[in-house]
């Protein structure tokens, strides 16, 4: 059985980590949902007091998606038993909204928990293709940040950012359901602020 | 079967064995010795439990095959061992004595390239199908680059 | 008002009425459901999660719309409209009060029964447009499954008719005020029993959901659909599974007798709803999914015998008891 | 899919409509983790099962020649990380039998106290994960599975306030055990140990009257005590199918001669077996922590003073191997020391990976449906399976 088809992302040496970070953050050049929302928007402006009619949309339009993200059951390693708690009854994920949904399509939260090995990165990949933009990330747990304990293995991938451009990386090898919500609720932060359909918030949220 | 009986048993059936230690008891033969060795151990002491099969590179002396069998009710446990000799990657395989061999093997291969003659369908288990090289080898480093996920 | 005017605003405002509940429904469910494995449901989306489900709407429809290249366009597109449309037709012969409904024919159960069969072509288009192994997997389960639950759905539904003596749904709301047909000595409870045990059967609901087992088929035949299109086919397994709980209550559970003034008729018709929806929600999360041909096994072997049997003890029932036969 | 039938994969000749290959992939909506079965359907049957692994083997071997004998007990609890303690059991015993380090009576009773109730907490992740399975997330199975999580949280307390981790602990150290009891932890122990055991009465009730979960289980995935024997496989797995094999009886180490506990061994088989199995070794567990709590003898915690000498532990030259009786089974570490301060070569036995190779065994000629519950009853933690 030919194993799944090598998805090989862009590789390509790069002057500094600024620059490698950029190369991870970047989305797919626009897609044709973002960009029909953008040339929409800019039609608006042109009209008097269009500039307050999109933020008032926009405002709106994020807090139905901050208060609504669905993540896809993605579960790795450890952190997915610790994942899997912050589900359950105690640390319940559902009073913020989120539905663990089976299916990709239907998701629009990829939590990466535990480690990504070369094997499995072709598959992660596919993934968080096969999801509807828009589309988050959070990195859970140090594996899945950099490598965690595991970082010099040769199978291992370090950090799943370069793979999958990532929003939220929340520390901990297991990160406890506590620091697990709290990225959480940083990733809904950032939603908010999700100005522009089709924008990124930067990579890197103030935490004040 | 205590360890006397079974320590007498093998040195008449298999005159090439040495035996040695109690718990568990260590038993060396030749690669060609491998598979009657846990055919005798099988039938006649009766160790049913297959607990594993690895193998250690010990750099120039060649790579030695390693298998941990178990007469679980009346405690009699066995390590068996046998040396391939430097440059050697072949050895006879367990699967027709023992099923749970299958996948160790699969393993050993994988992770040290020894060729099981005689297994029903040896390709890697952990790796993919296109890794170069057997990582467990002293020879392999720790941090191989693999592109294009270092 | 002019003669044309009613037909026209009536099954606006139904269909609106319908739209809100059953998005309301939702949130009712997984409320209960939560609170049965000891925890809170959506508590910080508005007041005690209260706009949850609004979120979720606006948020599917902001989703980007992903067609499958290999998919069968026109079908993998009709699908979702051609499963929604029986279940909400459905909701056109239910009087929610004495005068107040759409159209209240006098072949009220039968047009229901009749629309209700039809949400298995949209289902199956679903299946077979989404070009995808799980979807064509669980629309093949589907159908064997609805088709094989419909007939005990029918005949546990027409006890009611034979005891009422009429296939007009007013009639049989109104031939209930006495005695509500589920106090009905030994018949009426088996047939509402039957008629649970169906309604849970026929709308893929656990423990009967192997249309959508996430452990095998990961989402069953809706696992190509995203954003809008998923929202549509969503809402239709809920109107359906509403529909049905309307229709329990008004068969079994008198529609809108209840004390009270006259004007409480349809609350109380909206409670004996939600009742038998709780009833459907407390079976789907409380038992294990059993597998299919055992599905099948039920249904050909259990129900569907019972049922008849039941229908014709019904009959006699009916003849032995009215004088001058 | 290769066409040519090997072992492997068990097929069953078939003559009739063509068949259809499909994928039960890594992203599995259960929470076993990243395991790829290509079945092979005739319609509902399977007529084939060809197990894909490795998508989690994080180089456990490779990287245990790399650190020393303090470092890498961390790393080893993350290979069976539903039930950490044993992990890092089995291998302090590997580097102790070598060294012949002698482990005071208190470390040797604290470690039975954290491995019991691991296994507790083991059990009910394996009990939640499985009707999860079976029941659908948006299902039935969800509610066992969030009070199995709710029942398991308390174990978890208890862990937090012993070691200070929840999931993963750093609590085995070569020569004994790294904390002691921390004051009241006896009192609160008892106080939940006495909870879960009326609570698994309730679970008890609340699925072997369920006819659905009686239905779904009995006379699935029965696996012969022959091929029981054949494969390898232990723990509940292989107790399930009428072996008597328990390493806490056979070979008792770390002082479990001093406790009684039943070993519940079962005939039938099936998943329904092993669930029954399961269920009494919560109780048997339990039992053991509590009088293990009733004869804590005083004394020190460990045989190495202080956290300071563990960097430079040093183990002569030799080689053993140590097996711990784990939740899924036996869990092996088998050492060569060269003297250094790393080991020359470390080969773990995982339970799982022994246990899993029975699957392509047994799941020819079920339903789709009942492989998502045979996997379940397996109860394979992949961090084991690919090491």
């Amino acid at each position: 059985m030919k194993d799944a088809p090598r998805i090989v992302p862009v590789w390509r040496n790069f002057k500094d980590l600024v620059e490698w970070e950029q190369l991870h953050q970047k989305r797919s050049e626009g897609d044709k949902h973002s960009d029909l929302f953008v040339s929409l928007t800019e039609g608006i402006h042109n009209f008097p007091g269009g500039f307050a009619l999109t933020t008032v949309a926009d405002t709106f339009l994020n807090w139905a998606r901050k208060s609504s993200v669905w993540p896809v059951t993605f579960g790795l390693a450890c952190c997915a038993i610790e994942m899997m708690a912050t589900f359950a009854s105690r640390f319940d994920v559902e009073r913020l909204g989120m539905v663990p949904w089976a299916s990709p399509r239907h998701a629009d939260l990829m939590i990466v928990s535990g480690t990504v090995t070369i094997k499995m990165a072709p598959m992660l990949k596919r993934i968080y293709d096969q999801m509807p933009d828009p589309k988050w990330a959070v990195s859970m747990g140090s594996c899945a940040n950099s490598g965690g304990p595991f970082r010099h293995g040769y199978h291992v991938v370090k950090g799943v950012d370069r793979v999958i451009p990532v929003d939220v990386y929340v520390p901990g090898c297991p990160p406890p359901p506590e620091s697990l919500l709290n990225g959480l609720l940083l990733l809904q932060d950032q939603i908010a602020h999700f100005h522009r359909t089709g924008k990124r918030a930067e990579p890197t949220p103030k935490v004040d | 079967m205590t360890a006397e009986q079974a320590r007498t048993l093998l040195a008449e059936r298999l005159p090439g064995a040495q035996v040695a230690g109690d718990r568990p008891m260590v038993v060396t033969v030749p690669p060609d010795a491998w598979v009657p060795l846990a055919r005798l151990v099988k039938e006649t002491l009766g160790c049913w439990f297959f607990s594993f099969l690895s193998a250690v590179d010990w750099k120039e002396e060649g790579l030695e095959v390693v298998a941990k069998v178990d007469n679980a009710d009346d405690t009699l446990s066995l390590l068996l061992k046998t040396r391939l000799g430097p440059g050697v990657t072949a050895c006879p395989s367990l699967t027709g004595v023992y099923k749970g061999a299958n996948w160790m093997e699969r393993e050993c291969y994988d992770m040290f390239g020894i060729r099981f003659e005689g297994h029903p369908d040896l390709r890697r288990i952990l790796l993919g199908d296109d890794w170069a090289g057997h990582p467990l080898l002293k020879s392999y480093p720790v941090d191989a680059p693999h592109p294009p996920y270092r | 008002m002019a003669e044309w005017v009613y037909p026209l605003i009536a099954p606006f405002i139904v269909l609106n009425a319908i739209l809100g509940i059953v998005t309301y429904v939702t949130l009712l469910e997984r409320k209960f459901a939560a609170r049965m494995q000891s925890r809170i449901g959506p508590y910080r989306v508005g007041p005690h999660g209260l706009l949850q489900p609004i979120a979720d709407a606006i948020k599917l429809m902001m989703k980007e719309d992903v067609v499958p290249t290999a998919a069968d366009r026109p079908v993998y597109i009709l699908a979702p409209v051609v499963f929604l449309i029986p279940c909400m037709l459905i909701f056109a012969t239910i009087p929610f009060a004495p005068g107040l409904g759409v159209a209240d024919l006098n072949i009220g159960i039968l047009f229901f029964l009749a629309v209700s069969a039809m949400e298995i072509v949209g289902l199956f288009m679903a299946g077979w447009g989404s070009n995808n192994k799980y979807a064509l997997l669980s629309a093949m389960r589907a159908v064997n499954q609805v088709i094989s639950y419909d007939l005990p759905f029918i005949f546990a539904a027409l006890v009611p008719v034979l005891l009422a003596g009429s296939l007009r749904l007013s009639d049989i709301a109104a031939a209930q005020a006495g005695l509500w047909f589920v106090f009905y000595p030994v018949i009426g409870q088996l047939a509402f029993v039957a008629f649970i045990v169906s309604t849970v059967a026929a709308e893929n609901r656990a423990p009967f959901d192997i249309l959508e087992a996430e452990s095998e088929l990961v989402a069953g035949f809706r696992v190509e659909y995203s954003g809008m299109k998923f929202a549509i086919i969503q809402l239709g397994e809920y109107a359906h599974v509403i529909g049905a709980s309307f229709l329990g209550a008004l068969l079994f559970l008198g529609a809108w007798a209840g004390p009270g003034p006259e004007w409480m008729g349809p609350i109380w018709f909206l409670l004996k709803a939600m009742f038998v929806f709780l009833v459907v929600t407390w079976v789907r999360w409380s038992f294990v999914r059993i597998r299919v041909d055992q599905i099948l096994a039920l249904s050909w072997k259990a129900l569907l015998p019972a049922t008849l049997v039941l229908l014709v003890g019904t009959a006699v029932v009916v003849v032995w008891r009215t004088p001058g036969v | 899919m290769t066409t040519a039938a090997s072992p492997s994969r068990v097929e069953i000749d078939y003559t009739g409509s063509e068949r259809l290959t499909m994928n039960m992939g890594p992203q599995h909506p259960s929470a076993h983790g990243v395991f790829r079965a290509i079945l092979t359907l005739e319609g509902e049957q399977v007529v084939g099962v060809d197990a894909v692994i490795g998508y989690l083997h994080r180089c456990h071997e490779k990287l245990a020649e790399t650190l020393t004998y303090a470092q890498y007990p961390s790393i080893a609890s993350k290979t069976d990380y539903v039930a950490a303690m044993t992990s890092e059991f089995a291998y302090v015993r590997a580097a102790e039998m070598i060294g012949k380090i002698e482990v005071p009576k208190r470390a040797q009773y604290l470690r039975v106290i954290a491995a019991e109730l691991q296994r507790v907490a083991s059990h009910l992740l394996w009990l939640g994960t499985w009707c999860l399975d079976m029941g659908g997330a948006l299902g039935g199975g969800a509610t066992i599975f969030l009070y199995c999580i709710r029942e398991r949280e308390l174990v978890l307390d208890l862990f937090e306030s012993l070691v200070g981790a929840r999931l993963l602990y750093g609590f085995y150290q070569v020569g004994g055990v790294r904390y002691d009891l921390p004051p009241g932890w006896p009192e609160k122990c008892r106080e939940t140990v006495d909870l879960i055991d009326r609570r698994i009465d309730e679970y008890q009730r609340m699925l072997e009257e369920n006819p659905f979960f009686l239905v779904r289980t009995q006379g699935v995935g029965v696996i012969s005590r022959e091929l029981a024997q054949e494969v390898g496989i232990s723990g509940p797995l292989v107790r399930g199918s009428g072996v008597n094999f328990d390493l806490r009886r056979t070979d008792p180490y770390s002082s479990y001669e001093d406790f009684d506990f039943r070993v519940p061994v079962e005939t039938g088989g099936d998943c329904y077996a092993r669930y029954r199995v399961r269920m009494v070794e919560f109780r048997e567990s339990l039992q053991i922590v509590r009088q293990a709590l009733d004869r804590l003898p005083e004394g020190p915690v460990s045989s190495r003073p202080g956290l300071k000498s563990v960097a430079q532990v040093r183990i002569p030259k030799g080689e053993a191997y140590a097996r711990v009786e784990g939740a899924r089974g036996e869990v092996g570490c088998y050492l060569i020391a060269d003297g250094s301060a790393k080991p020359y070569r470390m080969k773990w036995r995982g339970a799982s990976f022994s246990n899993l190779a029975v699957l392509p065994h047994i799941i020819p000629g079920h339903k789709v449906a009942d492989v998502v519950a045979i996997m379940g009853s397996v109860d394979p933690v992949f961090g084991e399976v690919d090491r």
